[in-house]
């Protein structure tokens, strides 16, 4: 598991890679929520291209996430879901909070 | 119950085990020749179940997690088991969004996800004693 | 003992199960981070084992093979057993070249490819009653 | 876990792909058998190119064939085994009567 993170415009973007569960559920969120605040951010991209796995530990993850987010009048949104990640995402009713989107500039120009 | 191949595991609960529980069903559901994501969803599901019983089961504490994998054509049964502190409701702990552990971040979703990924799932709890998981799969022969 | 992770694993003596029985050791074995190669070593010992118990230990009929694994700091250490037939001599049947199933192209390799595969090898077995092989293997840590 | 046949002059080239177990090892055996003696042949190579696995009872597997191909004056040969596959080869004493070689024309030339 690792997490890498870029900025474009105010949007945070964190790129998981590996598998999402309760194990690294704790790192990943520590890890997002330091490099929200340093990096003084607004919004928040999930890019979950490199995901291989994903259990409702990472639903938590978002869902924890988008509290914060909106704490600051930002938004979340995912990119790069694969088939399996999408199922999750919609019986998990995430999608009622966060967009999902194609690809980073699809999200960019929504935010 | 009739099978033509079993396995049982018992494994620590600890959370590195998660993978390790997902990578030895997905093995042994592979005599099925499931499909990609029929192997996606059981390692989903059982993820759920092994996740619960670390979390919910025995609080973080060390105890005994059992997984048990029944194959018999066309569908494989599984079970995970701890003997951890069980469920007072099991009707109300089964409702999507319902979770003992707001403080946690947890989805609340376990159970709805295990319900949507399987085919079948019974949960037998006794607070106090533990907790039985069990869940079903179709696996869809001549694909 | 002491360990600081620790499994265990039942299935049936059925021949489809020993690269099932190679895949969780190999999974679980990968908590000490080790080489391709000390994970194809460990996988070939166990590999032999659990086909002794098949052919040996149970002579093709379905009996139920236990594997367990501990890990403590830098050693893993696999237990394959069976309640099969047991070993008279343990002594001549680890000797290379030694089979009781000649006519079956055994090469009597079994016990020399553990031997050499992993850093220590102990069996016990009682006749009648079945056979227990302890295998160990170090695994360096920071290569 | 499969096998491909082909013939090279009077050598019979068996490519197996997989795992070779105790499982499988009465397939490869019947299946070599077989072809040796519908194709005619004398000589016998095994290609472990595509061998991901071997243990113990595909060294029987060769000793085996070794043992027929000797009584019709043939020569055993294994090519393309991996670093794995060669502890296990020297290990089993297997070189005692059986040569291993780089590649099949190396094979064919000390045929
Ligand atoms: N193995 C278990 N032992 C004890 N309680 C459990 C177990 N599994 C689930 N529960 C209870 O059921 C609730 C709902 O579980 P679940 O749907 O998986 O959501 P979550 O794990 O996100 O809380 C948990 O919050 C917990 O109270
Ligand atoms: N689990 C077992 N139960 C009973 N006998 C065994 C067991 N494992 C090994 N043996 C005996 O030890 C002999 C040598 O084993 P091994 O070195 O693995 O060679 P092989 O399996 O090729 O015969 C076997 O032929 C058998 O007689």
């Amino acid at each position: 598991m690792g997490i890498k993170f870029s900025k474009k415009e105010d949007s945070l973007i964190a790129k998981i890679e590996g598998e999402l569960d309760h194990h690294v559920s704790e790192n990943i969120k520590n890890a997002i929520n330091e490099e929200y605040v340093k990096k003084s951010c607004r919004n928040l991209i999930f890019d979950l291209k490199n995901v291989n796995f994903m259990d409702s530990s990472g639903i938590g993850v978002i869902i924890g996430r988008y509290k914060k987010v909106k704490e600051n009048n930002g938004k979340v949104a995912i990119v790069n879901a694969n088939k399996q990640l999408h199922k999750l995402i919609e019986v998990s009713g995430l999608l009622r909070i966060v967009k999902c989107y194609n690809d980073i500039e699809e999200a960019l120009k929504d935010m | 119950m009739e099978y033509t191949n079993m396995m049982e595991l018992k494994f620590l609960s600890k959370s590195q085990n998660e993978s390790f529980a997902r990578t030895v069903v997905a093995a042994f559901a592979a005599q099925l020749d499931p499909t990609i994501e029929e192997i996606a969803d059981i390692k989903t599901a059982v993820s759920e179940a092994v996740t619960n019983c670390i979390i919910h089961g025995y609080e973080n504490k060390i105890g005994i997690i059992t997984l048990k994998a029944f194959i018999s054509d066309h569908k494989i049964i599984i079970e995970v088991i701890d003997e951890g502190k069980g469920i007072e409701d099991v009707e109300k702990a089964m409702q999507p969004l319902f979770t003992s552990k707001l403080e946690e971040e947890r989805a609340g979703m376990g159970f709805t996800v295990m319900q949507t990924f399987m085919d079948e799932l019974e949960v037998e709890s006794t607070p106090g004693k533990g907790t039985i998981v069990r869940m079903t799969k179709y696996i869809r022969p001549n694909k």
